[in-house]
């Protein structure tokens, strides 16, 4: 789970290393990053939107 | 629901064919019906890339007239209603029937060449997502030929001007960009389908080449924001002919509401139209510089981040429409961060090149040209998302040189550099380098006489959208228009260059790039109308 | 305050050394407000950043394609990652964001504290010229273009202002705080005036909010932003900033004349009167889309001149004018043009280009129609 | 693997023909919407053709499918498809629903003086909000005189469609165990729920324009609700007609026990249409 965190992470910033993305293709299973995935979207969103409403104050 | 769902990607390799055979064994038809009925991605690929070329002349045509209105201050040639028929249709058609039309043809093309398929997933499908375009665009023209003449409010169409105030065409307009948004979403559906069900056995997403990847990503767009666009322009339609009030206060409607619906779509679009253009500079930058992409997984991670990124900016383009202040900071903040994975992008092109070993054909050099202009125009986007900023810049000839420069010598160059790059693969031929590379410098200086003086321009208080101007603009202008024009003309030798490639030229080797490790270089040149209808022996490459 | 004055401060060391190239209308006007200043700093800032990130970006492109061509020898390496670059090159956009997204912030927050105005100002785009209303003061007008037809179409020589030159400009005080309140009675606008800092979209039905306090006298100059049909480029704003003491005095002859013209409705007027204020009014807020010949510019426009309809139907040629059609570009006028105004171009356009039906509308009447 | 496996059609006139059908249609509207009459015509002429090209596409798929041209992974590409234009259709749903919230959230209120842009309110001095919205801002709008109990209709409608996919799921669980029977009858009951589907929902579009003053023209709510339940509607009726014509293939005997997929798409759309009438019948109807 952690590493599916931390990979879903890296695409967020748009960095990975070629083995730690040699080992998410390897293990097979979409799902897991896929909801990983729209979850941190939707954590960006608030978080952003948290720093929005706190600087508009 | 669950059990029902489509298969996971990963456990799509071989299958044993047990029935059936790939081709059957009727008579291909000829001459024009040949075109009209083929299910071929070859063919549809090139009808794509044909009609994207028309349109390009035509949407180019409609950019003269602008231009040579705007040579000088006064009204010379056109009156304003046309100027803005002009400037709409000029939108109009260049995005949806020239860009668009372009990648997708590339994909046609390439997408089965480079994942080792026999076909698109849905051959069928194909041909009808592209006859759809041609019918789309003859409903759009035909509205200059309507009392009120064509859609004169911008492509952005924005409510109550495209309402209650627009010309009778504009229904028209309306069911055209409907036919256009099925076509596009039926194309990405059959362009996700291919890339994963119809890899070759062995071919691992993170195989593909970044081509493929980014129209995957592309596609995903696709799908999720037409129907948003159906969605609005569906409502503009009941606007104008069934007394709604979507989009009028008088009912309890608001017009930034069609802003917001319409940017929600439009946004992701502006990727649509680049995220193809950095696949194909990813894959003909380490051609020529003999050399991997550099940091090919973090270029994949990046264009998601972009993908998914561009889904939470979308009222950047609205900074100007009274929006409230959290609102008008959390979409600065999140169009700040979209330069990130852009940046990446452009600073793994530029490691690529380093320590390479370089050589100057066409399709480099307009690679080449993309990464430099492209990034100028990422630069204007930067000083755009600075939302206090953008309060002087919004609607001004600085946001024409801003997408401009993204658009022309981004999208524009990319697919120019594709087509440079396949037409061996296409015609058997190199194309006439010595042509090619006039036609690459006249289009550089063109291009940024036309769009860079734009920023001065549009930084010294020149609105877009407008038919006679202010004296101390005129000088841009001319500059502008001179360039303008110089960038139009040059556009002929593309033609000659395909159409003398296509007769003949110097024969291609099915390797026809040095550089060329992707598998549509295994097969000969021409691409023979039927290939790997057995699924090649893919061997992962050392990334 | 004091991070208003360190960001004026770096706005103006970045700005010196180019100042020759980049004033003089080849970039962003400082402005005359502190706001415009703010954001003329802002856009200097991040414009250096690009500069600099440029210069390093297309540095290393150009040294490369130079240093590794094959036709000087180069052979190709074959490293293809390195996470901590990448890191790094990821980090450092990040931040320089982050520094960028502060004063920016800063900035966006003052642009929107409209709060403790000194007076209010409804401005409403209409096609194609701006209404001014200073609130609460009954002081009202148009200000719509004042360059003569023959310079755009090219028979005379254009003057200085071409295009940014209005019949009644908008006089502000210098010193105050004034709040503008922007809507529109049929499409987008968007009001601007590029060394005042505001651009603000005029949206029908709904109000925005902005604000000016001007530190210079002066004549200030912009035009529509917004793409609103036909005439989008003819529809400039003119901004005159005086001392307060003058524009008191201004606002004090306004009204009293404002005053006079609401005296008119007590009196019967005569055709000859009505038709010569009729025309004057035509021609400034008609004429645009029926054309100064009656013409119209049909679909959109109806034709006015030779209209059956409209020489039979005077009761709904009256109710036309003053309460526009729903669904269609006519707007109302009820409170764009006084009753004398309104009387006056309806009996202009019923008698006009052969339309001779003899009839004059009363202001009085017209007055107590609005007043219904 | 001699030959390959994966099906390529040589060549077919149905798409073509479809996409001029479709034009016909878009043209024909649209002069029906703006000349008038003539375009009716042609707009039927575009429908017919449309309705004969897909029944003779879908002939040629079918036939193909059962003669055995298709492998798994056509199979997979057909499931992608459907899939992602379920997808679609989904975000097309979305677009209405962000309306809806987009009014209710932010412009009713500001026009009624509330929130960051209540200031607008000047210029409806006699404006108040509320959702229904009976009183538009503007009085020459005429809004609703009311609107409907949700537990009346409404909810007859829910219980209905959310039966018809159970009944549907029956159906499917009919064929894959093989008891054709079973799954006909429970097919026909679901063709025959979404039948009264539309009716009803026929009825109440009666009832909203003669009783209730819900019109397309009454302002904001109506316009949202003719938008929202009329284009799911039109997915009703699609959705019937294809459950139809799956109706027609199992009766004829197509579709065996693990290979069956036009069932399963036909299920997949239902399904999605079922959801989405949860969701009016939550943001349209209760709240």
């Amino acid at each position: 789970m952690w590493n599916v965190i931390k990979s879903v992470l890296a695409a967020f910033f748009g960095v990975q290393k070629e083995s730690r993305r040699r080992e998410d293709f390897t293990s097979g299973r979409v799902m897991p990053f896929i909801i990983a995935g729209v979850l941190m979207a939707l954590v960006l969103v608030v978080l952003i939107a948290v720093v929005a409403s706190l600087a508009a104050r | 629901m669950a059990s029902h769902l489509p298969p996971k990607s990963t456990t799509q390799h071989s299958q044993p064919a047990t029935a059936g055979v790939a081709s059957q064994a009727h008579a291909t038809p000829r001459g024009i019906k040949r075109w009209l009925l083929t299910t071929n991605h070859k063919e549809i690929g090139t009808l794509y890339l044909v009609l994207s070329l028309t349109m390009f002349f035509v949407g180019g045509l409609f950019a003269m007239v602008i231009r040579a209105e705007l040579f000088q201050p006064g009204l010379q040639l056109v009156e304003p209603e046309f100027f803005n028929q002009m400037t709409t249709m000029h939108g109009l058609i260049m995005i949806f029937g020239a860009v668009m039309p372009a990648f997708v043809g590339l994909a046609n093309w390439m997408v089965p060449l480079q994942v080792g398929a026999p076909d698109m997933a849905l051959p069928r499908l194909n041909n009808f997502s592209f006859w759809l375009l041609p019918v789309a665009f003859t409903l759009l023209l035909s509205t200059f030929f309507m009392p009120g003449g064509a859609p004169n409010f911008g492509w952005t169409s924005y409510a109550p001007l495209s309402t209650t105030y627009s010309p009778p065409s504009t229904t028209f307009f309306i069911f055209s960009l409907h036919l256009a948004g099925i076509s596009s979403i039926l194309g990405a559906i059959n362009i996700i389908a291919t890339i994963l069900n119809l890899r070759a056995p062995g071919m691992r997403l993170m195989d593909m080449p970044l081509f493929v990847w980014t129209w995957l990503i592309t596609a995903f767009l696709l799908i999720a924001v037409m129907p948003i666009l159906a969605g609005v322009i569906t409502m503009m339609l009941l606007d104008i002919n069934f007394g709604t009030s979507f989009f009028s206060a008088a009912g309890g409607g608001d017009p930034v509401l069609f802003q917001h619906l319409f940017w929600f779509f439009g946004h992701p679009e502006v990727y649509i139209m680049i995220l193809p253009a950095f696949g194909i500079v990813s894959v003909i930058i380490p051609t020529f510089a003999r050399k991997p992409l550099f940091g090919y997984a973090s270029m994949v991670y990046a264009t998601a981040s972009i993908a998914i990124l561009s889904f939470l900016v979308w009222a950047h383009h609205m900074f100007t429409v009274g929006l409230p202040l959290v609102a008008e900071l959390f979409f600065m903040y999140s169009t700040m961060l979209i330069a990130v994975p852009t940046g990446v992008k452009v600073f793994n092109w530029v490691t690529t090149l380093f320590r390479g070993s370089i050589t100057f054909e066409p399709p480099m050099l307009f690679a080449l040209a993309f990464v430099v202009l492209f990034t100028i125009g990422g630069f204007s986007g930067l000083m755009l998302a600075i939302s206090p900023a953008d309060f002087q810049y919004h609607d001004t000839y600085f946001v024409v040189a801003h997408f401009h420069y993204v658009l022309v010598p981004g999208a524009v160059f990319a697919i120019m550099a594709g087509v440079y790059y396949w037409l061996p693969k296409w015609t058997g031929h190199y194309p006439n380098l010595r042509l090619g590379q006039w036609h690459f410098w006249l289009s550089v200086i063109g291009v940024n006489l036309t769009f860079f003086p734009m920023h001065f321009a549009g930084l010294a208080g020149m609105p877009r959208r407008i038919p006679d101007y202010a004296l101390q603009f005129a000088d841009f202008n001319m500059v502008t228009s001179l360039g303008a024009f110089m960038f139009g003309a040059s556009q002929l030798l593309f033609v000659a260059v395909i159409v003398m490639c296509i007769r003949g030229g110097e024969k291609a080797p099915a390797k026809a790039w040095e550089g060329g490790e992707d598998l549509e270089w295994t097969v000969p040149s021409p691409a023979p109308l039927h290939t790997f209808e057995t699924p090649p022996d893919f061997q992962p490459r050392q990334h | 305050m004091r991070m208003r004055l360190v960001r004026t401060a770096v706005g103006m060391a970045l700005t010196g050394p180019f100042e020759v190239v980049l004033a003089n209308g080849w970039n962003m006007p400082v402005g005359v407000t502190d706001l415009s200043r703010d954001i003329h700093t802002l856009h200097m800032v991040i414009f250096w950043i690009c500069v600099v990130i440029g210069i390093v970006v297309f540095g290393a492109i150009f040294y490369s394609l130079f240093r590794y061509r094959r036709s000087r020898g180069a052979k190709a390496s074959h490293f293809h990652e390195h996470t901590t670059v990448e890191v790094i090159w990821t980090v450092i956009p990040l931040l320089i964001l982050v520094a960028m997204a502060i004063p920016a912030t800063a900035t966006l927050r003052d642009m929107y504290d409209a709060s403790e105005a000194d007076m209010d100002v409804l401005i409403t785009g209409q096609q194609w010229r701006w209404r001014y209303e200073y609130r609460g003061e009954d002081v009202a007008f148009i200000s719509s273009l004042a360059t003569p037809r023959e310079q755009i179409e090219g028979q005379a020589a254009k003057g200085e202002h071409y295009l940014r030159e209005v019949d009644q400009p908008l006089v502000l005080p210098v010193d105050r705080k004034v709040r503008l309140l922007m809507t529109s009675d049929d499409v987008i606008h968007s009001w601007w005036v590029p060394d005042l800092g505001v651009k603000q979209d005029a949206m029908p039905g709904y109000i925005n909010e902005n604000w000016v306090r001007i530190n210079e006298p002066g004549t200030y100059r912009g035009q529509c932003a917004e793409l609103c049909g036909r005439d989008h480029a003819f529809m400039p704003v003119v901004v005159e900033a005086v001392e307060p003491e003058q524009f008191d005095s201004w606002l004090a002859e306004r009204k009293a004349a404002a005053a006079e013209a609401a005296m008119g409705l007590d009196r019967e007027w005569g055709l000859d009167e009505l038709m010569e204020r009729g025309e004057q009014v035509y021609g400034t807020i008609c004429a645009s889309c029926h054309q100064p010949d009656g013409g119209g510019s049909p679909p959109t426009f109806p034709a006015l001149a030779g209209n059956q309809a409209l020489m039979d139907d005077r009761e709904r040629h009256i109710e036309t004018v003053i309460n526009g059609v729903s669904g269609a570009p006519m707007p109302a006028f009820r409170n764009t043009l006084d009753p004398v105004e309104i009387a006056a171009v309806i009996t202009y356009e019923r008698n006009a280009w052969g339309n001779e039906t003899g009839d004059s509308v009363q202001p009085s009447a017209i007055a107590e129609r609005i007043a219904d | 693997m001699s030959g390959g496996s994966y099906y390529v059609p040589v060549s077919s006139k149905w798409p073509v023909l479809a996409s001029l059908a479709m034009g016909a249609i878009m043209a024909g509207a649209g002069t029906l919407l703006v000349f008038g009459r003539a375009g009716v015509p042609v707009m039927v002429i575009g429908l017919l053709a449309v309705l004969a090209v897909m029944t003779l596409w879908f002939r040629d798929v079918i036939h193909e499918s059962r003669s055995g041209l298709y492998d798994a992974r056509m199979d997979r590409s057909f499931r992608w498809g459907m899939g992602w234009f379920i997808f679609s259709e989904v975000m097309f749903f979305a677009a209405f629903f962000g309306t809806l919230f987009y009014v209710r959230t932010f412009a009713l209120p500001w026009l009624d003086g509330e929130g960051a842009k209540g200031v607008a309110a000047l210029l409806w001095p006699d404006f108040t909000a509320s959702w229904p919205l009976l009183e538009p801002p503007d009085k020459a709008i005429q809004g609703p005189h009311e609107t409907f109990s949700p537990w009346h209709l409404p909810l007859v409608n829910t219980l209905i469609l959310v039966s018809s996919s159970i009944t549907l799921t029956v159906a499917h669980e009919g064929l894959k165990e093989g008891y054709r029977t079973t799954a006909r009858h429970w097919l026909t009951g679901t063709v025959l729920l979404g039948t009264c589907f539309i009716a009803i929902q026929g009825f109440e579009y009666h009832e909203a324009y003669t009783h209730y003053g819900i019109t397309l023209q009454a302002g904001i709510y109506g316009a949202t609700f003719f938008l929202m339940t009329g284009f799911h509607g039109l997915h009703v009726i699609i959705g019937t007609i294809i459950l139809i014509s799956i109706l027609g293939r199992v009766i004829r005997g197509h579709f065996s026990r693990d290979d069956h997929f036009a069932f399963e798409a036909a299920a997949w759309y239902w399904h999605f249409v079922d959801v989405v009438w949860i969701g009016l019948f939550t943001f349209v109807y209760v709240f």
